[in-house]
Order: structure tokens, then C-alpha cells, then sequence
């Protein structure tokens, strides 16, 4: 099973990188760009059929090391 | 199995002839495999093909040199069984690709250079040229570099103390990016890469080889084109983490007893270090592919064999020692594996599932590849200027802020700062001066280092360019109290296979080999990066010079920083007032033109050591060689890091412009207490050697010179502020 | 004083600072490899700088998780004295041993530069032989040392005197909330600091600063 | 509209940050982690309605700004 996890800043937490994206954007003349942020994404092989347990285990991995929540939400998506 | 083809020779960037050479040196026909082995080896990246036969004539031995060029990095004595270890190479074409990774690899691969001779390396160099500060590309190619090489320096916890940095629209199409590694390793604990005897276990270690840039050394040996960006060959990813437990793991086997040689996996991979080994041991090499630690499915013998994957060693170990070595790679995380084993039939067997793929004499790869007479032609050197050929017109005090907050000028704060060079805590000289300083770990002595060319000068003139790159290192480090001991070089040059071009690369090897000559500075090292060129334009010709020197006492040593208000300014050396080539004509009269300033190598000698004499003995503290911009920038530069004015009076009868910005070589700039003038002067007349009283510390912040005045705040905002404001997102 | 530093993969700063140990206590310290189980019997903890595990994902992510954490832990729930410097203050947020995080500094480049710090804490094992408002100058070199929590445990850092070192008003390298360079857990045993006071020992470095800091472990542990 | 992008290193490039997280979930215990990779997610706000105008100009962000497609591959997510 593959999966893929999101790690985000949350919000009201300064995401400097991606505001600079959005500053080279703009000077690339990308006018329409408003709000960019700018988070990991993490791709995972998983040797594991059953998605409760997979999902289960991600979310234990995201929370032991994978995110910080102090400043990070995440998200998990199997496929 | 592929059939050779013409045409698969020629993608293998070899000559019709040098595949004739081949079929005869193996007595048939190459497969595949074995022409891919071919064209890495002898590319010019690794064969030196055209510069072999005239690298000759630089000089490489002194009593300080313990190893001279030939080994992965230079080795010279610096007393009490401890020695330095270092060379300088280049990585321009992947930079230019992709300036992070390009960099970052570049530092990694001359890292591992340094360590595999034993050294721990303790300082890091890098010499850097970028296109027009406005071509559309200089701005993201910088930000790339210096990051790059940030990322994986700082990572490995080497200081870098210093460097180079140029603009020029010369090299819009293709920037030079050159990194030096100095380590420090006991005499009697060096390693080599000669593989000699047989029957004794090759190893592996290090990370897992996967496809990356297979063809890279055959890429970096070829010009560039507008579609060369397209297809835009593999660029390798560093992996500065691994580099560091690599590190680590190496210098702990080498703490034993149990390598017989060792060699780093550098361009073209596999491929080089093992026939390298081979034929410097005179030795056969028999791997086996089926062990090597792969991090893709399906590699072929050819992709293993060329692979560039970074972070990579082969050692040959005492037999029975393997499995000490591999409990240490074990330890540190890194894979471990005996591929091959040494034998005493001269050839390079490479079996891969349970198949000989490549058979081949070990000497063919390396002693026989082919060395090249290129035609070549000396370019008539520029005419001089005439005596007033330029713009005095100007008032000096708009000059010298204008230069000094110039392109090649400014201040490289911006760049530094982005890379550690306090880390190891033994970096005395950070950055800004004119040569690093870094003390030996742990003793009371210090390392040298500065890199050096201009290249405008090698350009106009390139036998006395050669000549003033060698010079100004040596300058630079006599300017803080070293004693120089050798130099590693990085000639970086357009297509050899244009005689004019040629003609620059034998000329400035020549004015190279004539200055280490009289300076008694020996090449130990270096490297060659050609065809820097793109759509037939070369890039100005950059023999980057890398020089370390020693400080016996770390107390004893100079800075450029003013210290006291009230000394003494003393010009040592001659002034003429040689405004060719210089940085004034360009910024303020909007030309390159003139021809390039004479250095006398007698004179500059005479004049290094009477200054590092002082500095030796307690005396001097303070200070500046003269280069780029002439006396008053060195004076402006001194006033800046010390944050105290100072002055320059004109002696009667000179022209101003000549006296305060010419570009004349051989020169330093003193401050010294007033009370020991007098002793100074008469030391100096005794030693033959032109001292002049040119100025005065100052307790106001001005500099000021032939009636103008500039606040230093005025010149420190323009000098600090060319890199940030240039780096700057336009918003 | 016993102290010991920790070296994880690609810790760099190890050397750094066992050099200072052994000039301020005269022994050298224990050097810690981060998967042993047991840190010896100390008084002095350190987490040294560094790029361990390469700073991939977060810096000092992994090595939060390293075996050697669990008594890193312990000790500092005895009271046993920990210090991270950089890397290491880096390893004890991701470990809550400290609280809040060090994000990536606010340029989104690495800085490497002598920084103007405000000691404003005199009142602990690190910092006794300081006076609280002294400005000190110690160099950082760091990509990520941008100091981030939230109000509440602002609030309680700076309420409870917890802030040990700031950045000098005008001086911040990084973007740090409130210009925090250091701060103490609430026993006061646990200091996490991004600059560097074990480079700036010795006059020929560029300057002495640091040295009351060790001078006041081994005049506290002692 | 919001688009996602995710930038990621082409297959057989090095993924250092990706070994290295595989290997911290297996000393952490999560046996069943195969192949680990680590890219970037750039969460984009446009201010465009049309989704094949969208699309075009977030390709263009892609190959002038947000991937070295030397190294990277990009995917393109509208949401
Ligand atoms: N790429 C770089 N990295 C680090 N330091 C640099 C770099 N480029 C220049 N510097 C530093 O800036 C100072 C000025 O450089 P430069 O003008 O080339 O010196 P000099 O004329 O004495 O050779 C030197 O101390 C040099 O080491
Ligand atoms: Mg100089």
C-alpha cells in the first residue's frame, strides 16, 4: 500500500518560504497568485493490506516524528 | 549486446583515432561496457589529455613537499609530524545546471579528496564566477551557489574560511565554481591510492550507487550549447549527512592498520578509482558487480561502472581485515561490501552475473590515454595605456565610492555569512581579510589560505596573469605573517581545440611555473576544467590559484584592520601608477583595456619577506596588500574593518589618479606606530625594498586622500549594500 | 564537575565543545554516543551543535527519538544539568524538554555572524557568573534557530524569568519571537541556546564572552 | 480556486531526506515502512475561474519557478 502524508504549516504560524514563493511569483508576473503556502509531502510504501491499521500506523508516525504539532497539522491520504 | 556503431563512439565524446587507439591497445574490439570505460577515463576531465604535456613544466617538489601532484591532494610538511593536505577543484557545468546541487557536490567531492589521504579537513575555499550582475540568470545561479555550498559545508562541520568572488559577463553562459579543501594528518599516517599486491580484498563503502549522472565526467569535458540545457544530463543529489559518517567512519579505519590504499569515487565512479588504484600499484583489479550496493533495480554493468553517486570509497584492506572494517561502516550507518579482490595480471576484470562484461590492461585506461600536442598561438599581449590615457576628470571622492561599492569590489558579507566559518573554533582570520587564518588544532601554530586570479589581467596578458595569480596568493598570505608553502591549482579555461585558447592555457601555465619557481611555492596539486564556453564564446581564462601558508606563532600574525589612531601608513613596494587593466579604468572610464601590470618576482620576493619578517617578530600587526582598485581601496579597505579613518598624502610631483588607484604589483600597505618609522625605513633601505610614508590613522571616520574627504559611513553603505541589494527579489 | 557531551550522526560541534569542558574543568568529558542506553554519572549534560541526521525533515527531529534520550530524560527530570547549544537546543524542543520549536530563520538563509546578546537571567547554573541586563557577543550559525511558541507559554516563560539570553534589540539573526536566544525550563537545569558561547573562549577567536557561562556550571556543579 | 503542487525528485534521483526518514520509522519501530520519499507541497491561491487557464499557468509556475526539472517532477492538483 502506498500512501502520501501531508505536512502543513498550521495556520497563524509564519510560513516565510511561502510567502517568498508568492514574491517570485508575482515578479514572474503570475498576477493572479494570492495566498502561497508551502508544506512537506511525505510518500510512504507500506507493507500493510488492511487501511484501518495503515492509517492507524501513519497517524501514529505522524505524530511521533513526522510532524511537530506544536506548529504542524497533518493529513493523510492512502492510495 | 550493443553494437559499437560510429556513432556510439562519437556520443562517447571519442575521436575516431582514440577508437583506433583502443581496438589496438586491446587487441580488438571494445564492447559496450569496455568503450564506456574508455571514454570516462580517457575524457579530458580525467585524462588531462591537453594538458598533460605542459602541467609538466610547473614545479612540484621543495623540501616541504611530501607528496606532489598525482595522489587525490597535495601533502606538505608543517613541522612537529603534522601536515597539510589540500587541492582545489572545479564543478561549473553542474552549477550551472543546477547551482545547488552543483555546488554542494563540488565541496563533497574535494572533501573526500582530502579525507582519503588521512586528513581531517579543517578549511574550506571556494573561488566563484558568475555572469553580469544584470543577466537575467546571475541573480538565481548566486543564490544556488552560495547555498549550495552552505548546505553541505556547514553540514560537515568544515569552516570555510574564505574565497572569491567575480562578475563578468564573460561567464554568463557558463560560471566557474571552484572549491578547496585543506585538511591537516600526521606525516606518518598519510594513505595512498596505490593498490599493490595481490589477493587482497577491494571494499566498497559508503552509500548505495544508483543511476546518477552516468556520463558526468564525459559532460564536464564537453562545450556547452543552447540545447545542452534541454536535455539537460542527470545532475547528481548531495548527501552532505552521509559525507559526514563518512568522514568519521574513514578516519577511524584509518586509526588502524588495516588499508593497504583508499581512493574516493569521483567522476566516473567505479570506473576511475578502480583502474587508478590498479595502475598506481601496478596491480590488477577483479570486481565483481553482483556485491556492489545498488539502490535501483536492473543496473547494468555499464550504469555501475559510470555511476557518479556521491558519497562513495573503495579501499583495498589487509586479507582478513574485512571484518573489522565493516563492524566500523556498520556503526556509522553506511553500507559495507567486498566487491573485488587484487591480482598481479595487470588487467581490470568486471563480472556481473556470473559474466565477464570488461577485461582489460589496467595501463590502457590510465598511463596509455592519449596526451595531446594542441597547435596553439600566443595572442600579441594588449598595448599599454598612454601616459594619460585616462579620465581624470572625475573627482576622486565619487571614484572611490563608485568602486568601492562596485561588483568586484563590494563587500562579500552577503556571501560569508551563509556559510560557518567559526565552527571547529579554531578559525583565527574569518573571512575578509586577505588570507584565512586557522589554527592547528590543538598547537600553537596556524594554516594560511588564500585563493587568487584576476582574470582580466590573465586575459590581456596571459604569461604575466599567470605570473600575478601566484604572486598575489603569495602576497597574501606573507600579508598575514605565513610563511607560503605550496599551491594547488584549478585552470579553468575555454576549447582547448582552439589554438587561441590553447594559446592562453600554455601561457599562463608557463607564467604560473615562472612565479612558483622564484617564489620557492610549489604546485602540489590541481585540476584542469576546460571547454567553459557556450555558442563559441569562452569564458576570460581563470587559472584559480590556491595557496596555504604557515604561521609558526598564531600570536604573530597580521590583519588588515586599522587598530590606532596616530600610525604611521607605509607603502611598501614600487608605485608606477599602472592604471591598465584596472579596476578604475573599467568603473570610471567604461573601459578593459591596457595591458596587464609586470610583476617583478624579484622585487615581490624581496618585498614578502620583509614584511612577513615583521609580522614575525612582534612588530607589524596591521597589514594590507594591494591589489584589485589600487592603494586607496586598500587603504578604504583597512579603515573599514578597523572603523577608523585614515589618510593618504600624495608624494610631490605624482598624478593623482595613477598614484591612488594603479594597480602595480608587489605592494603592502603598513600602519604602524610613529615612534618605529625611523627603524623601519632604515630596515627596509637596507633590505633594498621602496617604503614610503604615505598617510596617517585618523580619529575622525573619514578617508581622505589628495583633498577629498568620504565619511566611512558613506563608504561602508556602498560597499555593504552591492550583494543584498543585487540578491534582493525586485518587488 | 562530570560533564559529558552526546554525539549524534553528524553532530559538529562535539569537539567544540569537549575542548571547552576540558579547559574549564581540567578532564575531558565523556563523549556519549547517541545510541548507548546509559549517559555516566555527570553534572553536566551537553547537546552539542550540529546537523545531526543531516537536519532532513526537522533539525533534531530524529535525534529526539535516539535511545539515548530516554536518560537524557530522566537525568533532566533529576535535576541533573543539561545544556543544548543550536543543534542541541534544537533536540530538546523536539523532545519537549524545552518548550516551543525553532523554525527556519525568517531570511530562509543559514547565518553565520557574531550577534549581540542580552543576558536576562542571571539566576541559574548557567548564567550566575553574568549579571542579568550584561550584553554579551557570541556568534550563531544556524539555518533554523527562529524561535516560535505560542502566547501562552511565552507568557509563562517570560512571567516565570525562563528567557535566558535575547537578542539585542536590532540584532536578531533569525526572526526569533521576542527576540528569545535562550530559554530554561522551569527547573531551571534544562538551557537551550542557538548561539554559540563555546566559540568565543579564547581571545584569539574573537572573544572571551562564553567564558562566564562555563565558569558558572563548574562553579554551580562543583 | 486553490491548487496544490507538488514537487518531487524524479525517480533514481538520491532522496537523502527520504532514506533518512525510512530509516528513523524503522528504529522507531514501524517495520512495514518500505521506500520512503520527501517533496514539497506548494498550496497555491489563484484567482482564476477557468480550470484550463488554471492549469496552463500553474504548469508555467512549475517549469520557470517551483521545479529544477533537472532533479524534479511536478503534479499538478486542483481543488
Ligand atoms: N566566495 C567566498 N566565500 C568566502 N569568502 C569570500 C568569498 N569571496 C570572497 N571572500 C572573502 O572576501 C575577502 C575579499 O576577497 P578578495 O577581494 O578576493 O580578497 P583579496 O583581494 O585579498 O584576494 C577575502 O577575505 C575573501 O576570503
Ligand atoms: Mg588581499
Amino acid at each position: 500500500m502506498k500512501a502520501r502524508v501531508f505536512v502543513t504549516l498550521k495556520n497563524g504560524v509564519l510560513d516565510p518560504q511561502g510567502k517568498a514563493i508568492g514574491n517570485a511569483l508575482h515578479n514572474l508576473g503570475f498576477a493572479s497568485v494570492g495566498d502561497v503556502r508551502q508544506g512537506k509531502v511525505i510518500e510512504i510504501e507500506l507493507g500493510e493490506s488492511d487501511s484501518t491499521r495503515a492509517k492507524a500506523q501513519l497517524k501514529d508516525m505522524c505524530e511521533k516524528l513526522l510532524a511537530n504539532t506544536v506548529i504542524e497539522k497533518y493529513e493523510i491520504e492512502l492510495r | 549486446m550493443i553494437e559499437i556503431t560510429p556513432k556510439i563512439v562519437r556520443e562517447h565524446g571519442l575521436s575516431e583515432d582514440e577508437y583506433g587507439r583502443i581496438k589496438e591497445l586491446m587487441g580488438r574490439a571494445p564492447n559496450y561496457v569496455e568503450l564506456g570505460i574508455f571514454s570516462v577515463m580517457w575524457s579530458e576531465h580525467c585524462s588531462y589529455k591537453s594538458t598533460r604535456a605542459h602541467l609538466r613544466r610547473l614545479p612540484t617538489t621543495g623540501p616541504q613537499v611530501i607528496q606532489g601532484p598525482g595522489e587525490n591532494a597535495g601533502v606538505v610538511d608543517i613541522g612537529d609530524g603534522d601536515a597539510v593536505v589540500f587541492k582545489m577543484e572545479s564543478h561549473n557545468h553542474p552549477s550551472f545546471i543546477e547551482p545547488y546541487q552543483g555546488a554542494a557536490t563540488g565541496v563533497g567531492g574535494i572533501m573526500r579528496d582530502v579525507f582519503t589521504m588521512g586528513a581531517r579537513p579543517v578549511a574550506m575555499m571556494n573561488a566563484l564566477r558568475f555572469g553580469a550582475p544584470d543577466h537575467p540568470k546571475t541573480r538565481h545561479l548566486v543564490a544556488g551557489v552560495v547555498s549550495g555550498i552552505g548546505g553541505y559545508g556547514n553540514c560537515m562541520g568544515v569552516p570555510t574560511v574564505g574565497g572569491e568572488v567575480n562578475f563578468h559577463a564573460a561567464y554568463n553562459g557558463n560560471i566557474l565554481v571552484n572549491a578547496m579543501c585543506v585538511g591537516v594528518a600526521r606525516t606518518d599516517k598519510i594513505f595512498k591510492s596505490a593498490a599493490e599486491g595481490a589477493g587482497n580484498p577491494v571494499v566498497y563503502i559508503g552509500s548505495k550507487t544508483g543511476r546518477d549522472g552516468i556520463h558526468g565526467a564525459t559532460m564536464a569535458s564537453a562545450e556547452f550549447n543552447e540545447d545542452s540545457e534541454e536535455k539537460r544530463p542527470t545532475v547528481q543529489v548531495g548527501d552532505p549527512f552521509t559525507e559526514k559518517l563518512l568522514l568519521e567512519a574513514c578516519l577511524e579505519l584509518m586509526a588502524t592498520d588495516a588499508i593497504i590504499a583508499i581512493q574516493d569515487m569521483g567522476a566516473a565512479g567505479l570506473t576511475s578509482s578502480s583502474a587508478e588504484m590498479g595502475s598506481k600499484g601496478g596491480s590488477g583489479i577483479e570486481l565483481d558487480l553482483d556485491h556492489v550496493p545498488q539502490r535501483e533495480a536492473n543496473m547494468t554493468a555499464y550504469d555501475m561502472m559510470l555511476s557518479e553517486s556521491q558519497e562513495r570509497m573503495l579501499a583495498v584492506l589487509k586479507p582478513g581485515r574485512e571484518a573489522e572494517a565493516e563492524r566500523i561502516f556498520k556503526k556509522w550507518e553506511l553500507d559495507f561490501a567486498v566487491i573485488g579482490i587484487t591480482t598481479n595480471t595487470g588487467r581490470l576484470i568486471v563480472k556481473h552475473k556470473g559474466e565477464v562484461v570488461a577485461d582489460m590492461p589496467v595501463h590502457a585506461l590510465s598511463e596509455d590515454a592519449p596526451v595531446y600536442q594542441r597547435p596553439f598561438t600566443h595572442r600579441t599581449p594588449a598595448a599599454a595605456l598612454g601616459p594619460d590615457d585616462f579620465d581624470s576628470s572625475k573627482p576622486i571622492a565619487d571614484s572611490l565610492v563608485k568602486m568601492m561599492s562596485s561588483a568586484d569590489l563590494a563587500s562579500r558579507r552577503w556571501v560569508w555569512e551563509q556559510y560557518d566559518h567559526s565552527v571547529m573554533a579554531d578559525t583565527v582570520q574569518a573571512p575578509g581579510g586577505d588570507a584565512a587564518v586557522v589554527r592547528v588544532h590543538g598547537t600553537n601554530k596556524a594554516l594560511a589560505i588564500s585563493t587568487d586570479v584576476t582574470p582580466r589581467y590573465v586575459r590581456a596578458d596571459p604569461f604575466e596573469g599567470g605570473k600575478q595569480a601566484v604572486a598575489e596568493c603569495w602576497r597574501n598570505l606573507s600579508a598575514v605573517g605565513a610563511t607560503p608553502l605550496a599551491v594547488t591549482d584549478n585552470l579553468n579555461f575555454g576549447n582547448p581545440e582552439r589554438a587561441e585558447t590553447m594559446g592562453e592555457i600554455v601561457g599562463a601555465i608557463d607564467g604560473i611555473a615562472a612565479a612558483c619557481i622564484a617564489l620557492g611555492f610549489p604546485v602540489v596539486s590541481g585540476n584542469c576544467s576546460l571547454y567553459n564556453e557556450t555558442n563559441g564564446e569562452p569564458i576570460l581564462p581563470t587559472p584559480a590559484i590556491g595557496g596555504v601558508g604557515l604561521i609558526r606563532d598564531v600570536t604573530r600574525t597580521a590583519s588588515v584592520a586599522l587598530k590606532r589612531f596616530g600610525d604611521v601608513l607605509l607603502l611598501i613596494g614600487d608605485t608606477k601608477g599602472h592604471l591598465g587593466q584596472s579596476i578604475y579604468l573599467r568603473e570610471i572610464d567604461g573601459r578593459e583595456a591596457g595591458s596587464a601590470p609586470p610583476v617583478d618576482l624579484t622585487h615581490e620576493k624581496r618585498n614578502g619577506d620583509f614584511v612577513r619578517g615583521l609580522i614575525e617578530a612582534g612588530r607589524v600587526d596591521t597589514v594590507h596588500d594591494v591589489s584589485d582598485g589600487g592603494l586607496l581601496v586598500a587603504v578604504t579597505e583597512m579603515a573599514l574593518a578597523g572603523n577608523i579613518g585614515a589618510s593618504v598624502a600624495l608624494p610631490v610631483g605624482v598624478k593623482k589618479v595613477p598614484f591612488l588607484f594603479g594597480e602595480d604589483q608587489g605592494r603592502y600597505v603598513l600602519s604602524v606606530p610613529a615612534a618605529d618609522l625611523d627603524r623601519i625605513r632604515a630596515e627596509a633601505r637596507a633590505a633594498k625594498v621602496s617604503c614610503v610614508d604615505i598617510g596617517r590613522v585618523l580619529n575622525t571616520p573619514f578617508v581622505e586622500a589628495a583633498s577629498a574627504s568620504v565619511s566611512l559611513a558613506v563608504l561602508r553603505k556602498g560597499h555593504e549594500s552591492f550583494l543584498p541589494q543585487l540578491m534582493r527579489a525586485p518587488s | 564537575m562530570k560533564a559529558a557531551v552526546i554525539v549524534f550522526p553528524a553532530s559538529n560541534c562535539d569537539r567544540d565543545a569537549a575542548t571547552a569542558l576540558e579547559y574549564f574543568t581540567g578532564t575531558k568529558p565523556a563523549m556519549v554516543w547517541h545510541g548507548e542506553s546509559d549517559v555516566p554519572d555527570v553534572d553536566l549534560i551537553v547537546l552539542p551543535g550540529g546537523f545531526s541526521y543531516g537536519d532532513y525533515l526537522r533539525c533534531g527531529a530524529m535525534a529526539a527519538h535516539s535511545r539515548i534520550m530516554r536518560d537524557i530524560k530522566k537525568k533532566a527530570d533529576e535535576g541533573v544539568a543539561v545544556l543544548g547549544i543550536c543543534n542541541g537546543f534544537q533536540i530538546l524542543a523536539e523532545s519537549g524538554l524545552l518548550p516551543g520549536t525553532l523554525l527556519r530563520n525568517a531570511d530562509l538563509k543559514f547565518v553565520c555572524r557574531p550577534v549581540n546578546l542580552v543576558v536576562e537571567e542571571s539566576q541559574s547554573a548557567f548564567t550566575r557568573k553574568y549579571s542579568t541586563g550584561d550584553h554579551v557577543r557570541f556568534p550563531v550559525a544556524h539555518g533554523e534557530g527562529n524561535y516560535f511558541a505560542d502566547d501562552e507559554t511565552l507568557k509563562r516563560l517570560e512571567g516565570e524569568g525562563r528567557v535566558a539570553f535575547r537578542y539585542a534589540n536590532g540584532d536578531n539573526p533569525n526572526g526569533s519571537i521576542r527576540n528569545i536566544a535562550g530559554i530554561l525550563n522551569e527547573k531551571r537545569n534544562v538551557l537551550g541556546m542557538m548561539p554559540h558561547p563555546e566559540r568565543v573562549c579564547d581571545a584569539m577567536l574573537g572573544g572571551t564572552d562564553g567564558r562566564p557561562l562555563f565558569e558558572s556550571l563548574v562553579e554551580a556543579l562543583t
